[in-house]
């Protein structure tokens, strides 16, 4: 673009939105033209309100996931951490119940994030203070999360009192005015998530320290604390996860949320947010949650490929849907 | 030299109280010293320069007052009252405040996020980026940097980065402003408009920290002025008792030499490299040019104008097409940075730290990482070979360091150019591509350059040689192109070759680099 | 019922992530040929899933997109699949649960269960017999789940009435790899080890190579279970260390898929529950259980 | 400064040794004698033996890890990539065996130092050629290699001929000297791996283009190459290890593998190369390798804690011995 049709252009916002960064939402739609025209019932709204529904999970967890790696860090505990709050959250109910009621519900949400906040705590606090690889302590911690629901579980499952079941169970599936509740709070975290990312002080050092930590130090940014912080988040947007999850499958078990990591990482990344840290797409990663989704369904309602194979195509759709976007939107 | 940037010397009354007062200052690096025992006061209202060879300890100086780094040993005073600094936000509270010689901002941030990093404005909760911009776009005018707000810091020329560091210096009131070589990277103009600002905090007060290579800035500019010399303090003088060749002297510590050595005859000769019709970045820059063996050809423009960018693009660095490349009669079909050197031709860049070296390692692999196969021909890697080759350039290009080991980022700036025009040279090419040969080199050390130069041209090799410094661009060239927004504007020889020339050409059809068409 | 209705019977299965399910899955498509060549009106969808979560997005993928007559259902988990094939009963479709029952099994119209509590205690029952009561023995659990869960109370509830000593378990993921090196380390810490319960004959080839490595004589017994081919021909050979195995046979899935198309060929309708014994295999029955064309 | 004065100054070379770098063996040790103090079995020369060979395979794609990581890459397909190795393999051998009698086992092993290689070529060209994050790439391709060898195998496993097995097995379970072979052939791909990437061009390239890769195309590197070079030695490096894998059980399956990459990745950090890139240690991956061997044995070895938080005091252990060592080699 040439500097003077910069100076043409208004005031700075309407330079934000670049051309890359609407790759993710191509892609998706995209993605969304294939599974019509492999399946007719893709388009139906029964099966667009499932895949949507069933994207919340990655997509709340993808935007705290969204600041971890914009810091620079990156957090592999995220699956076995909420396996770890959901297990919790279902004690804690189990145990509430009989003296509060439906009213166990709320409480346990409060206990759910609490625990999710703490969690991501202890992640930020080794990673600052101590110094080490992200990486690294977030494998351990996964671990430890992973053992501690298989515990907690004594190797099976831990389930939601009956008497909660059906006053928790709308909370996934029931909706307002058709939107079904849990894309609604999707949409209020990714909101408040851009909001803080985008609009606050906070969000302006998160891209900083991602982008070059020693700049950001040398501007009084305290950058442990932000980091730290990030992390917090995570657990906090986990623990939101994690209470959409219950209503849905109502226990946790040692499997639960396994390999999640992975698939929000790939959300996250598919979006158009940088691992190396410094540029965050919170909307992006909505999108790629949704992309991961969609793929998934569509590879349930084709019966072209083996059973087998289907992690294989998906893995290929996934490699073609980046080279797609690489070479589309390339300058 | 920079003659607009000189008028009448304005000699100050430099009796005002000290704001900032160093007493006894040492920095130590493991076993290493590199500050000993400098005292030092720096009073309100004046400019004090502080001048030295390259790695005299300038800039570790610059770091302990400003709390960037901490002191070894020593003590600090504000208005009579001991400080010390634990950080460098601690020090800016106090109203210290230090640009650094290198680049020191978040490039995924745009200018004005850079700006007020760690202090934004808000309203309620969110961020008032309208304010900030609106104030970071005033700021930026006062320093005459182009850059809009919101640009990405990423994505600005290397000058104009520099001007969004002091930028940054100047958005709040400050008691001392410490700039490290803040001219190095910018043009006339723009060095211009510096020393104004300079002259306009002075005015309010400002205590200026003033470091530099090119004296005839601190001759024009300075109160007083202090000596450094291998870390220790020489002394401080009145700048009106100093003239530009005692300066040198006191810093080099004996009796300097001419700066430029004497011009060559012209030769007559096939050119050695013979570019037609380059076309870079989708045509933003295009151009003809050839250099002939024994020929120093200056190019010359203002920033922004596209000299680097056509080397670049020369060298298959960006995205280029060429009619023709022609290397000592061969023809270079798809030009890139391996060919072009097998054929003999290399380029130094002008961004040393992000470009240039790898700063996290030691001398031996940056020395030897271009010309690797030339050096080893085999698979192997002689270390041999590497650690004989790191001494030799150690007292060839008289870089000073305390210890073989060091990392290229411990170097001070101007031992780090001095590593990086060593790593070119490894290749052992027959043109040479120097973008900014002399970017932070102290005035000793320039003259060793410039007769580097003369001896490889002798030797009957080329060099082209891109310099924003006008006396370096007159006082080397055989010839000078003078390029302005992306095309060639003029091209000048023997006695043509003069500072206002070259000023004339480059800005002549206005100050229009913003015309420029990009792709 | 009458022939020319179309009749759409989805199958839901864990994909094939180990050698169990990779039977599981060999059977289902197996029969799914079978069913739709003998049954030109039934069109069978089989749907495989890695987690929990996956099931139940592919049960309502399913469900949203075809009108569901039947759906047989091996499920990840009791708890958590109960609800999600709740809701697709509630359409009125014809549900069959295998293995696992759900949380509330009225649910289900067909039950076709194996019995993993069965496995565990009717192969410690062998043991407790041959090491006359007493002993000591290591056991190498699989993944935390209901299956390994079960197979393990089992197990240890009859163990627990004799005089065996259990000197240790540990999870080896139902993996040969992992089975191997814990078997190693058991070898290692324990000078006396009569028998080896593995849970599984996956991991116990792993167990087998660990112990023939180790050249170590105390070891009297090494068991399995699920009735793998290669375990299957040891048995049949005599194997002394390998005598029996419990069959836990993935073909469970094939069967409910037989019985479920059955109630639309017209000739039978069937409800109710089946539950797969967990006999013993020995040599002299081990040609019942053994199919050479499985890949499991 | 004099040339009296350079000639005096300190050698380079000599200086090397850093204490940091010395930090994943001196965790070694730690755990090492945790181990024998709490178990006496834990040193006895079989016990040894054991963890020892069995820590090769981690070891030896550590070895090829380092390489990627060095570049700044990252791998996360290698224990997929192991399996389908092993699956090609057993199927080359045991279609050979009839020709060849034993020799269809060297025949099988240059098999999969081909499809190692050509599997290693494939990530890097994808990586490189599409510009596309090592994650998403080797995400992808985890899931197709994965597939693949689920569809090899249908699900069950696959297993090598008997008549091949004897002759094969010696490979894992023999040893020269005392030594077994597993250890030499670590030792060998280590020593190599060292000299490649100490010793020659190629390594002098490998850490100039993951310090910083604007410098290394600027002196001329070719980074993809460079790049997609590392990705082929991981892929070599996963053949060498499935060559030592099948004698071990002779048989692929769908698990084979699984999660190795973890692993790996982690064996790599602990050994003091850096996550994004610049810095290699291959002798600090092997003794991370071996690191996380000796742990998990000394947990079997241990009665100390429930078989269902194995996990939870592995992860501890590992982020208390980066901790450890970051606290004591920290100036
Ligand atoms: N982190 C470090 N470790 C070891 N030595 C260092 C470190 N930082 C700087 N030095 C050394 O300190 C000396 C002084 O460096 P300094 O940057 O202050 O020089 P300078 O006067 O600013 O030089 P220039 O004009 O080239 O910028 C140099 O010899 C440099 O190599
Ligand atoms: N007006 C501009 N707006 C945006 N980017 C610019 C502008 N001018 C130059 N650049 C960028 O700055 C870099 C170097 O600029 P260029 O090659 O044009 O400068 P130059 O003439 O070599 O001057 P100098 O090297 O002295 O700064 C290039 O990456 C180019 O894309
Ligand atoms: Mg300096
Ligand atoms: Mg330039």
């Amino acid at each position: 673009m040439s500097s003077a049709e910069i100076a043409s252009l208004p005031e700075s916002e309407g330079f934000k939105i670049r051309w890359g960064d609407l790759a993710p939402f191509i892609a998706l739609g995209v993605i969304i033209l294939l599974g019509t025209m492999i399946n007719s019932n893709f388009m139906s709204a029964n099966n667009l309100l499932n895949v949507i529904t069933r994207s919340a999970f990655i997509a709340i967890i993808g935007v705290g996931a969204t600041f971890v790696i914009a810091t620079g860090g990156l957090d592999l505990s995220i699956g076995s951490m909420l396996a770890f709050v959901v297990g919790i959250m279902i004690m804690a109910m189990n145990a509430l119940a009989p003296a509060l009621g439906p009213w166990a519900i709320p409480a346990g949400a409060v206990v759910a994030l609490v625990v999710g906040s703490l969690c991501g705590l202890l992640n930020g606090l080794i990673v600052t203070v101590g110094r080490i690889e992200p990486f690294i302590v977030t494998l351990g911690t996964m671990g430890i999360f992973r053992a501690l629901i298989t515990y907690m579980t004594d190797g099976g499952s831990l389930s939601i009192d009956r008497s909660l079941r059906s006053a928790y169970r709308p909370l996934y599936f029931g909706d307002f005015l058709g939107v079904p509740y849990p894309v609604i709070i999707t949409l209020v975290i990714a909101l408040l998530g851009a909001f803080i990312l985008y609009r606050t002080k906070y969000g302006r050092r998160v891209t900083a320290v991602g982008s070059n930590s020693d700049v950001a130090r040398f501007s009084g940014v305290h950058v442990g604390g932000v980091r730290t912080m990030a992390f917090v988040i995570q657990g906090f947007c986990v623990a939101v996860a994690a209470i959409c999850y219950v209503p849905r499958l109502g226990a946790a078990t040692p499997t639960t949320g396994q390999l999640w990591e992975l698939q929000v990482i790939t959300a996250v990344v598919i979006g158009g947010t940088l691992l190396r840290g410094g540029k965050a797409h919170i909307w992006g990663t909505v999108a790629g949650a949704l992309i991961l989704e969609v793929i998934a369904n569509v590879m349930v309602l084709s019966d072209m490929v083996s059973e087998y194979l289907v992690a294989a195509v998906q893995g290929a759709i996934i490699i073609i849907a980046m080279l797609a976007h690489r070479f589309t939107s390339s300058r | 030299m920079k003659q607009a940037a000189i008028d009448t010397k304005d000699v100050r009354a430099t009796s005002g109280p000290p704001v900032l007062r160093a007493e006894g200052l040492s920095k130590s690096y493991g076993p290493i010293t590199v500050l000993t025992d400098v005292t030092l006061d720096i009073r309100a209202g004046e400019v004090h320069a502080i001048i030295g060879e390259n790695g005299a300890g300038k800039s570790t100086l610059m770091k302990l007052l400003s709390g960037h780094a901490a002191p070894s040993g020593g003590t600090m005073k504000m208005a009579g009252a001991q400080v010390a600094f634990s950080d460098a936000v601690q020090a800016e509270d106090a109203g210290i405040v230090l640009v650094h010689q290198e680049i020191l901002l978040a490039p995924d941030l745009s200018v004005a996020q850079n700006l007020f990093l760690g202090r934004e404005l808000s309203r309620f909760f969110a961020v008032d980026d309208k304010r900030m911009n609106r104030r970071t776009a005033e700021v930026l005018a006062r320093v005459g940097c182009t850059a809009r707000p919101w640009s990405r810091v990423g994505d600005l020329p290397l000058a104009q980065r520099q001007l969004v560091q002091i930028a940054r210096a100047l958005l709040d009131d400050r008691k001392v402003i410490i700039l490290d070589e803040p001219t190095a990277m910018l043009a006339n103009d723009e060095v211009d408009a510096l020393l104004d600002i300079v002259r306009s905090l002075r005015a309010q007060g400002v205590a200026v920290l003033y470091i530099s290579h090119r004296l005839e800035e601190v001759e024009a500019l300075a109160d007083r002025v202090t000596v450094l010399r291998d870390g220790k303090m020489i002394g401080t003088w009145p700048a009106a008792d100093l003239d530009q060749r005692q300066m040198a002297e006191l810093m080099v510590g004996r009796e300097l030499s001419m700066l430029y050595p004497p011009k060559r005859e012209p030769v007559e000769a096939e050119p050695a490299l013979m570019v037609e019709d380059l076309s870079v970045d989708h045509g933003a820059i295009r151009g003809t040019f050839s250099v002939k063996p024994g020929e120093v050809l200056g190019i010359g423009g203002m920033i922004g104008a596209g000299r680097t960018e056509m080397m670049e693009g020369l060298m298959g660095l960006r995205p280029a097409q060429a009619g023709a490349v022609r290397v000592n009669g061969k023809t270079i079909n798809k030009p890139d940075v391996g060919t072009m050197m097998a054929a003999g031709v290399v380029y130094l860049t002008e961004d040393r730290k992000g470009k240039g070296l790898l700063l996290n390692e030691g001398l031996g692999p940056n020395l030897i990482l271009q010309a690797l196969d030339m050096i080893n021909p085999g698979l192997r890697l002689d270390r041999k070979k590497e650690l004989a080759a790191t001494r030799e350039t150690v007292k060839e290009y008289d870089i000073r360091i305390r210890s073989l080991s060091i990392q290229a980022g411990q170097l001070s700036g101007g031992n780090q150019q001095k590593l990086l025009l060593a790593k070119v040279m490894q290749a052992n090419p027959s043109v040479v591509i120097i973008d900014e040969p002399t970017r932070g080199i102290d005035i000793g050390n320039k003259s060793q350059i410039y007769r580097f130069i003369d001896d490889l041209v002798r030797a009957g090799k080329a060099c082209i040689v891109i310099s924003s410094e006008l006396p370096e661009l007159v006082g080397l060239s055989d010839r000078v192109l003078v390029m302005r927004a992306g095309r060639f504007a003029a091209e000048l020889t023997g006695t043509d070759i003069t500072e206002q020339n070259v000023v004339y050409a480059a800005a002549s059809s206005g100050n229009d680099t913003k015309g420029r068409k990009r792709a | 019922q009458a022939q020319d209705k179309q009749f759409t019977i989805a199958v839901s299965i864990p994909a094939a992530t180990h050698g169990w399910t990779g039977g599981v899955v060999y059977h289902a498509q197996e029969a799914e040929k079978q069913l739709e060549a003998a049954y030109p009106n039934i069109d069978v969808i089989v749907s495989t899933a890695s987690s929990a979560t996956a099931q139940v997005s592919s049960l309502e993928d399913l469900s949203a997109t075809n009108e569901l007559d039947a759906l047989v259902i091996l499920p990840f988990t009791s708890e958590e699949l109960t609800g999600p094939v709740e809701q697709v009963a509630s359409n009125g479709t014809f549900i069959t649960v295998v293995d696992r029952g759900l949380a509330d099994p009225s649910i289900q119209d067909l039950y076709v269960a194996g019995d993993n509590i069965a496995v565990g205690a009717n192969t410690a029952q062998w043991l407790v017999e041959k090491l006359g009561g007493e002993g000591e023995i290591v056991v190498l659990r699989g993944i935390p789940t209901v299956i390994d869960d079960e197979r393990i109370q089992g197990f240890t509830e009859v163990i627990d009435q004799s005089d065996i000593k259990i000197l240790d378990i540990q999870y080896a993921n139902w993996n040969q790899d992992e089975a191997f090196t814990l078997m190693q380390d058991y070898l290692g810490k324990y000078p006396n080890i009569d028998a080896v319960w593995a849970n599984d004959d996956d991991m116990l080839l792993g167990v087998i190579e660990a112990v023939d490595q180790a050249e170590r004589e105390d070891v009297q017994y090494m068991l399995g279970g699920n009735g793998m081919k290669q375990v299957i021909e040891m048995v049949k050979a005599g194997d002394e260390r390998t005598p029996i195995s419990t069959p836990y046979p993935p073909s469970m899935i094939a069967s409910a898929m037989f019985m479920t198309a059955a109630q639309f060929a017209g000739q039978a309708p069937m409800r109710g529950s089946f539950k797969l014994d967990a006999p013993l295999i020995t040599p002299q029955n081990a040609d019942q259980f053994y199919f050479p064309d499985s890949p499991f």
